[in-house]
């Protein structure tokens, strides 16, 4: 059946059944996902005792692990922005459903990706230095310095994406709050604002509703290039591209589809939402991941055809050794699990299937993080002065905290899905037909 | 929780503490500690004090000139040495150090030093005694050994100067045998060759400043042969004349070959057909300047060329240019040692030089016996038979064995292990554990020549003078001041109190008119070496070459066992120092390794880490292996300071221990070894990282495109240039900067990982048989990638045109790294540990960085910072060459030049116009203030 | 009416309580900038130099030829305190140190972090005061700091006096 | 005498439209409309004029624009270090600033805004609401005097209220 023959009443009931009390089996998860970010909480703090050194970064490889978790994580973030507000603009129906979760897992993704510029820093106790501050030594930060652009991009992205989340909320807290008793119904009380849905609140807050949108719709582009000039303003072969921006916000959205997929998909079928999130819903992704999968694999070629035909020795050097050198292996994963498995969903029956579409988001998932991996390492290991040539690990500190990350993110959303509305009450109703006496079906 | 731990936890809770600290310095503590009574040395606080003394790190010799600060240690004010580097003017290095001399104070601070005198318990320990405990064991031995008609032997390694001369009062006195001195690099054969030849028992100095054209064979002249600071300075010089050829002649490859005009390679142990070859044409075409005597001359084999290319396998053609442009020259110096000396034929091919020598006219020439250096009271591994056969059968009951370790470096055929146990007793003389000292019944520590009075005499003409620079830091003596203790225990009154005494009487009398302060400022003074001609010995000539004839075998699968630039003969092999800066040959830092050459890797399917087992005769041992380009096909290299133990036996005609065994067997273990290899890759890919000159081509500084408007330098513009021509790679800049910049050592494992902290290094890149030496360090660029992707300004270009970067702003992203095509900054992945005393030698104008933060040359910034306050004080300008940086300072091949580029007529503005300048990775236009002056392509195979 | 007797007092009683935490604030903020450690011996600068009118340089002896002002040696002190005062338990305090010959563990008061360098000599050359950088010593019975000696208060004058501000005039 | 608030509730968007029409030509003291969804018609009769929320859109993003450059170009130039070689107010880098903060501080004004023109947090829940307003029931609440309320109950109940109440 489809969500357009429902009533008010029962996108309520449904979407609020979700906040009932959990189950056991509920703590024990939760449990689970609190010990996984205990070991990369314990990881990190023998890291800032001991010092960077317990990583398998050295000289020549600077970065690691950790910059690549960042950019990955900061990419899962995008395709949430890009569904509750690019596709609000576009009015894509289909988003209505997911676009809560999805901007859930925004924020909960930022919230990750911002950790890691902390925890790759040597000495992170002097992290505020990054922030323009008064102080009594009138420095200031270096505005030139890509890292500092990131670091205003990125805060910036956490504060309107949270925003934007929140006030998308209210008036589902609101209803939640009308169904709520005991505590519950005090903190959801607190939480909407008092919202009471009379005509000049819906129309204020509709107003508010689109500047957000029309903000986050630039700022989702912008993030993202500003993470990839992190790299393309170096002089690093292979990092020096004009092509990086466009390349990442594909990438970004690539991923965070995927993501979108792997989390929407266990969800609803927990919590018996396929009503409200159907087939076609998750369908219309796959369709997008094709799109931003055929982009990516784009990419892969272009820096490979410039590699050659710009006739640079260091930059043609670096492409034919990522392809052939110590991190081949790593490198075929990227190609293969993002531009080659995402063209499946041509197929209509894997497109269908709800199986498939779950393990292919897994698959580019992976890939995504191991394009970031091949992207930061390689030319890194292999740059302009043979003799500083090298190679780089992941030490088991590193895994550890990339394990935490995970942990970390999940935990954020887990709590999320009980505690807040999952789906938005308000936007599927507007989807229903309005109930009416005269030629309309009884609401 | 360890404490410090918790006070690190307090520094990431609350920022301050640890993000003002870059690390405390003694000078930094928080107590102000005045003198008890002012120093009578005239020191200004924050200041340094030069002194001068010798270096005694190798038997060279050289004149160094120590920076002394004024600290406070353990709330005691201390003057302690913090750098040393040659003595302007000394005769023998002036100014210049090798890697080996910079890192003495890593001896001197060393953490196993023996702090006051030992014996050995009954269950082998060592217990620690007090001296006149340890005096009365060796005295009442010696009275036994004595009255049991037994001998004391006193074996030492070479002793010169005023330590030679109380050495032999003291035997001849006290009834003790003094035994040949043992020197584990003694060139035997060439000393022997001279003995013969011209009645010498002396190293002639090798007067490469004179000659035009050096054939040198098997001589390693800039690791250890003679003196390698002045061999290198010399050739450097020369080459700057242009005209001057240098072939070298070797059956391995070492750094001395690959420096050279044009380096062949013979089959080993083939040079001397070579040589003979050369004298024969020498008369036949009569040019020679001196005949030579037909007895003498019938001793020498008539070799055709085809004969000599059969024997030696160089090329015909080769050899005919060798030959061509040996008599092309007026001055041709021929020298032969190293390797191809220390061998079966060596004895033979060191007369047949030292004939060639004579016949070019070169002896007294180019070949000075007046300046040479006295080998007479050294003995061959054959003049040791006799009294290690009387320490076999017990009849040396005492035996002192002082600054020397045969038990590590002595051919097996000494069987040291057993035979030490047949004497009562055996006294250790020495600073550092060794092989040897395992093996000693009493240890008496020496003290290190930077705490001891002495006088060594370097050369025949020159006397060396060594000034204690700090007190003993433990209870040690000096050698000499034991023996006059041991004089005064044995027959009472001795005629000088102490050694101080002794050696400031002989100065008193051998520089009479000048007054001790200004002699000790000047660190030597020069003796009256007789002058008499030098005459060619027929008879003995002849018989030598009779008694030393060829063998003409050539020897499969060979082992080479040389002697190292890092470790000389094993006796720096302890210096953590040396163990950090890689091998410039092989890149490779700590361990052990075998150079394979290239063919035999291909053959093999050897690759670099390969863990071989290495057998020859009954003789086994596991091994990494190492690809080393330019090494011929079938000969391997072993450095003989990385084995414990010298596994030859056989010595040649004049008593000579081989430096190599044949009949190697090798084979993969399957094993990997974790062998730090810091160079990524040999070659340099043609990107132009070492740029060949050509003779067509113009300055390449043809001014690029900026795209900003370039920023002006106001007064300086700090720059320097070096020249590729003259840098052999002999690391000695490497050392002197670590221990100026308070780089820290970091060790094996870091290495490993690729986490080495140096701020110069030296890169080899190879070009099928040639290789040249790049020294790569900050370079300081004009657009400098590193600087804009700092977020914290923690690295900027400041107004004299240096690439700042402040330790204390860094906040640890190490972008700036990435960004650096250069790979010239370092991070500090963790805290370092400077335990006492090795903290002593800290440089207190540099800042100590702790763990998180960027750090990289600064181009010696504080000496820079020094000139301009002794400037500001005089109210002028700083002057070309008064800033030198640590590097430049040392370099003996005075190949980097430091200045202002401002300044048009300055010696780095003129270098950098030159038509051989140009920059590394010129074409990112990062605009370096490092200019390297491209070296003339090697004539190669 | 009754109210208006209270209105009096009550502003009075703020205006009281407002001035006690103004005070005791201002008082901990002092605390926190400037220790003043106890010294092994309580060493009277006002004496000596406000009293007795001793230059600075009378035993800061390399203030004008280093970057260190240097502290005077323990044989300085005696010099004249041998007969000078020796019986004043103070100085008595000092001989102890000299016949025990310790030198006096002074607590060092005006403390550069070890990556700063600051040349005493320079500052004195180019005409700065003493009294810029250390105050008023002739007044101080004991020594303390008076100026926070941080980079900013530095950054100021050096910008006032048009001295260079490139990071490695001072951070080495 | 005082005024009286009346609720009706309705189950249906169109009947709601026409009480609604009805209501308004009365000109009740106050008039409220509660509804689960936003829909235009009801902004159209109750308030045609914009939100006033997009000035304050407005004024944020100039800050931020401004802000962002100010700052950037002030603070490079209180040092001018020179870094790569690179002019020391560069403008191209200066733009992402200035960006970001426009989009932070348009956000956060937007935010302000949205709570000052409806006095959020308004946390008393009037006598009128009805939970069944959140779920799906439209209500709509006047005020008026003792003498009209029969009047307007009559209104709302013709119109097909399912229940009125008093409050």
């Amino acid at each position: 059946m489809k969500t357009t023959d429902l009533t008010y009443s029962e996108v309520n009931s449904l979407v609020l059944r979700m906040l009932e009390p959990p189950r056991k089996a509920y703590f024990g998860i939760l449990f689970f996902l609190l010990s996984v970010v205990g070991i990369g909480v314990t990881a990190w703090a023998y890291q800032i005792f001991r010092g960077m050194g317990v990583t398998g970064l050295n000289n020549p490889v600077g970065w690691g692990v950790y910059i690549t978790d960042f950019v990955f994580w900061v990419g899962i973030a995008h395709s949430g922005t890009l569904i509750s507000a690019i596709l609000y603009l576009f009015r894509a129906r289909w988003r209505t459903s997911i676009y809560r979760s999805a901007e859930a897992m925004t924020v909960f993704a930022v919230l990750t990706a911002g950790l890691f510029p902390l925890i790759h820093l040597g000495r992170v106790w002097l992290f505020y230095w990054l922030f323009p501050y008064p102080n009594q030594r009138f420095l200031w930060p270096n505005f030139r310095s890509p890292l500092i652009l990131d670091v205003l991009a990125v805060s910036t992205y956490l504060t309107v994406s949270s925003v934007f989340f929140f006030i998308g909320l209210l008036p589902d807290i609101a209803a939640a709050r009308d169904q709520a008793t005991g505590w519950r119904k005090k903190v959801y009380a607190v939480l909407s604002l008092g919202w009471k849905g009379t005509h000049r609140l819906w129309h204020h807050y509709g107003a508010a509703y689109l500047f957000f949108a029309a903000l986050a719709t630039p700022l989702v582009i912008s993030v993202h290039s500003v993470v990839s000039w992190d790299f393309a303003l170096s002089i690093i072969p292979g990092w020096h591209s004009t092509i990086f921006a466009p390349y990442f916000v594909a990438g970004a959205i690539h991923s965070g589809l995927a993501m979108v997929l792997t989390i929407l998909i266990p969800l609803r079928k927990i919590f018996k939402v396929e009503k409200l999130i159907t087939l076609d819903n998750l369908e219309a992704m796959a369709k997008m991941i094709i799109l931003t999968g055929l982009i990516v694999g784009y990419a892969y070629a272009t820096e490979f055809f410039i590699a050659w035909y710009s006739g640079n020795q260091y930059e043609y050097e670096i492409f034919r050794w990522r392809a052939t050198g110590d991190y081949a292996a790593e490198y075929w994963i990227m190609v293969v699990f993002n531009s080659l498995i995402p063209l499946l969903f041509f197929v209509k029956r894997i497109r269908r299937s709800v199986a498939w579409l779950f393990a292919l988001g897994i698959l580019i998932n992976i890939g995504m993080w191991f394009e970031r991996y091949v992207i930061i390492v390689t030319s890194l290991a292999h740059d302009f002065l043979p003799y500083a040539w090298g190679h780089y690990k992941p030490s088991l500190v590193e895994f550890a905290i990339t394990l935490g990350s995970f942990g970390w993110f999940f935990l954020l959303f887990f709590s999320f899905a009980k505690f807040l509305p999952a789906i938005s009450i308000a936007e599927t109703k507007e989807l229903l037909p309005l109930p009416v006496k005269r030629g309309g079906k009884r609401g | 929780m360890r404490r410090r731990d918790f006070i690190k936890l307090l520094g990431v809770a609350s920022s301050a503490s640890v993000a003002t600290s870059c690390g405390l310095t003694p000078e930094n503590s928080q107590k102000l500690i005045p003198y008890l009574v002012p120093p009578d040395r005239e020191i200004i606080p924050g200041k340094g004090m030069f002194l001068s003394t010798t270096c005694t790190e190798c038997p060279v010799h050289c004149g160094i000139s120590v920076q002394v600060r004024d600290k406070v240690i353990q709330n005691r004010h201390r003057q302690v040495p913090i750098k040393i580097e040659g003595l302007p003017g000394h005769p023998i290095n002036d100014g210049r150090l090798c890697i080996r001399g910079q890192a003495a104070l890593h001896r001197l601070y060393h953490a196993e030093r023996f702090k006051q005198p030992m014996r050995r318990e009954g269950d082998g320990q060592f217990a620690p005694i007090s001296w006149e405990e340890a005096y009365q064991v060796i005295l009442q031995h010696m009275a036994k050994v004595k009255s049991d008609q037994r001998k004391i032997g006193y074996l030492s390694g070479r002793t010169t100067g005023a330590l030679a001369e109380l050495m032999d009062s003291f035997c001849t006195h006290v009834g003790v045998e003094k035994l040949p001195e043992y020197e584990p690099l003694f060139p035997a054969s060439v000393v022997n060759a001279s003995f013969a030849l011209f009645g010498r028992k002396e190293l002639p100095e090798y007067r490469i400043d004179r000659c035009d054209f050096l054939l040198s064979v098997g001589a390693d002249l800039l690791e250890t042969f003679g003196n390698p600071v002045q061999n290198s300075r010399r050739i450097a010089a020369q080459r700057k004349k242009g005209t001057f050829r240098w072939v070298h002649l070797e059956p391995h490859v070492s750094l001395t070959g690959l420096n050279a005009t044009q380096r062949l390679t013979p089959k080993p142990d083939s040079e001397w057909a070579v040589i003979a070859y050369l004298l024969q044409r020498v008369h036949q075409s009569g040019r020679a300047k001196k005949t030579l005597p037909g007895s003498v001359l019938q001793e020498v084999p008539q070799l055709s060329i085809e004969k000599v290319e059969e024997l030696t396998g160089i090329p015909k053609e080769k050899l005919q240019h060798l030959e061509e442009s040996f008599f092309a020259s007026d001055r041709p110096l021929t020298i032969a040692g190293g390797v191809s000396t220390a061998s079966q034929n060596g004895a033979f091919l060191a007369a047949l030089t030292g004939l060639l020598q004579w016949a070019t006219g070169q002896v007294g020439a180019t070949v000075d016996y007046t300046t040479a250096v006295d080998y007479s009271s050294v003995g061959s591994a054959a003049a040791m038979e006799s009294w290690l056969k009387e320490l076999d059968q017990g009849r040396i009951g005492v035996l002192f064995i002082s600054r020397c370790n045969p038990v590590g470096t002595a051919p097996q055929s000494w069987q040291l292990h057993h035979r030490l146990k047949k004497a009562d007793l055996v006294v250790g003389l020495a600073d550092l554990p060794d092989e040897t000292t395992a093996l000693c019944d009493i240890i008496l520590p020496v003290s290190h020549s930077l705490e001891s009075w002495g006088e060594v005499s370097p050369r025949k003409d020159v006397a060396s003078v060594l000034q204690p620079v700090l007190d003993p830091i433990y209870e040690t003596r000096t050698e000499g001041d034991i023996l006059l203790d041991l004089y005064r225990l044995e027959l009472g009154a001795a005629e000088t109190v102490d050694y101080r005494e002794y050696v400031q009487k002989r100065w008193r009398k051998a520089s009479s008119s000048r007054d001790l302060p200004t002699l000790m400022q000047q660190g030597y003074y020069s003796v009256s070496a007789e002058k008499r001609p030098v005459r060619l010995r027929e008879t003995r000539a002849a018989n030598l070459l009779r008694s030393a004839r060829p063998q003409e075998k050539t020897e499969a699968a060979i082992v080479y066992f040389p002697p190292s630039l890092r470790f000389y003969d094993g006796r720096s092999r302890r210096l953590p120092l040396l163990q950090e800066i890689p091998d410039p040959l092989s890149s490779v830092s700590y361990g052990r390794w075998i150079a394979v050459s290239v063919a035999t890797a291909k053959r093999l399917g050897i690759r670099d880490r390969d863990e071989l087992r290495l057998g020859i005769g009954e003789w086994e041992t596991q091994i990494a292996a190492r690809i080393q380009p330019g090494l011929p096909e079938g000969v391997f290299v072993v450095y003989r300071d990385q084995l414990d133990a010298y596994p030859v036996h056989h010595l040649n005609p004049a008593g000579e221990p081989l430096s190599f065994l044949s009949g190697a067997r090798l084979e993969k273990t399957g094993a990997r070894v974790a062998l730090p290899i810091l160079s990524g890759s040999t070659s340099d890919h043609e990107r132009g990282i070492i740029a060949h000159f050509k003779e067509e081509k113009e300055s390449k500084h043809e001014p690029q495109v900026q795209m900003y408007e370039p920023h002006e330098h106001k007064v300086y513009r700090w720059a320097m240039a070096i020249d590729l021509e003259a840098c052999t790679g002999c690391s000695a800049c490497v050392a002197a900067c670590y221990q100026e910049n308070n780089i820290p050592l970091v060790g094996k494992e870091e290495h490993v990982r690729g986490r080495e902290m140096a701020w110069i290094r030296i890169e080899p890149y190879y070009t099928g048989e040639e290789a040249e030496f790049l020294p790569m360090m900050c370079q300081q660029c004009d657009n400098a990638p590193c600087e804009p992707v700092c977020p914290v300004y923690a690295t900027y270009h400041n107004p004299e045109g240096l690439n700042a970067q402040i330790y204390n702003r860094c906040v640890g992203t190490r972008y700036c790294s990435n960004n650096c095509p250069y790979k010239a900054r370092r991070f500090n992945w963790f805290d370092h540990e400077w335990p006492e005393p090795l903290s002593w030698g800290l440089n207190p104008d540099v800042s100590l960085r702790n763990r998180g933060v960027m750090e990289k040359c600064t181009f010696c910034v504080h000496r820079i910072r020094s000139a301009k306050d002794a400037a500001r004080d005089e109210d002028r300008l700083v002057l070309d060459g008064e800033v030198v940086p640590a590097c430049a300072q040392t370099c003996p091949a005075d190949a980097i030049v430091f200045g202002n580029l401002l300044d048009p007529e300055s010696r780095v503005a003129k270098l950098a116009r030159s038509g051989r300048a140009y920059h590394v990775l010129e074409e990112l236009n990062t605009q370096p203030a490092v200019t390297y002056l491209s070296p003339h392509k090697k004539e190669g195979e | 009416m009754a109210v208006k007797r209270w209105i009096v007092p009550s502003i009075f009683f703020v205006f009281l309580s407002g001035l006690a935490l103004v005070l005791l604030g201002q008082n901990l903020l002092w605390k926190r900038v400037y220790r003043q450690p106890e010294q092994p011996i309580a060493f009277s600068h006002e004496i000596h130099v406000g009293k007795l009118n001793l230059k600075c340089t009378t035993c800061h002896t390399t203030v004008e030829k280093s970057i260190r002002a240097g502290v005077p040696a323990v044989a300085t002190c005696m010099s004249c305190h041998k007969a000078v005062a020796a019986d004043r338990p103070q100085v008595q305090k000092l001989r102890e140190f000299w016949e025990k010959k310790e030198p006096i563990p002074w607590e060092k008061i005006h403390n550069l972090p070890p990556h700063v360098y600051f040349s005493h000599k320079r500052h004195i050359q180019a005409g700065i005061d003493c009294a810029t950088c250390h105050g008023e010593v002739r007044v101080m019975p004991e020594i303390r700091q008076v100026r926070s000696l941080k980079m900013g208060w530095c950054v100021d004058c050096h910008r006032a006096k048009a001295a260079p501000l490139d990071c490695y005039t001072c951070h080495k | 005498m005082k005024p009286v608030s009346l609720v009706g509730v309705f189950a249906h968007f169109d009947e709601l439209m026409e009480a609604l029409q009805k209501v308004k030509e009365k000109k009740p003291e106050r008039l409220v409309v509660y509804s689960p969804v936003p829909h235009h018609k009801l902004e159209e009769i109750l308030e045609p004029k914009p939100s006033p929320v997009r000035y304050f859109a407005l004024a944020g993003a100039l800050t931020g624009l401004f802000g962002g450059f100010g700052l950037a170009i002030w603070s490079s130039l209180k040092w001018g270090l020179i870094t790569g070689g690179k002019p020391i107010v560069s403008i191209p880098p200066f733009i992402v600033v200035g960006f970001e903060l426009t989009i932070l501080f348009g956000a956060l004004a937007t935010l302000v805004g949205l709570i000052l023109t409806h006095q959020f947090p308004a946390y008393k829940i009037p006598g009128t609401y009805d939970a069944r307003f959140s779920v799906d029931r439209f209500g709509l609440a006047v005020r008026v005097s003792q003498e009209q309320r029969n009047e307007f109950e009559a209104i709302l109940k013709s119109a097909g209220a399912e229940e009125v109440h008093v409050r």
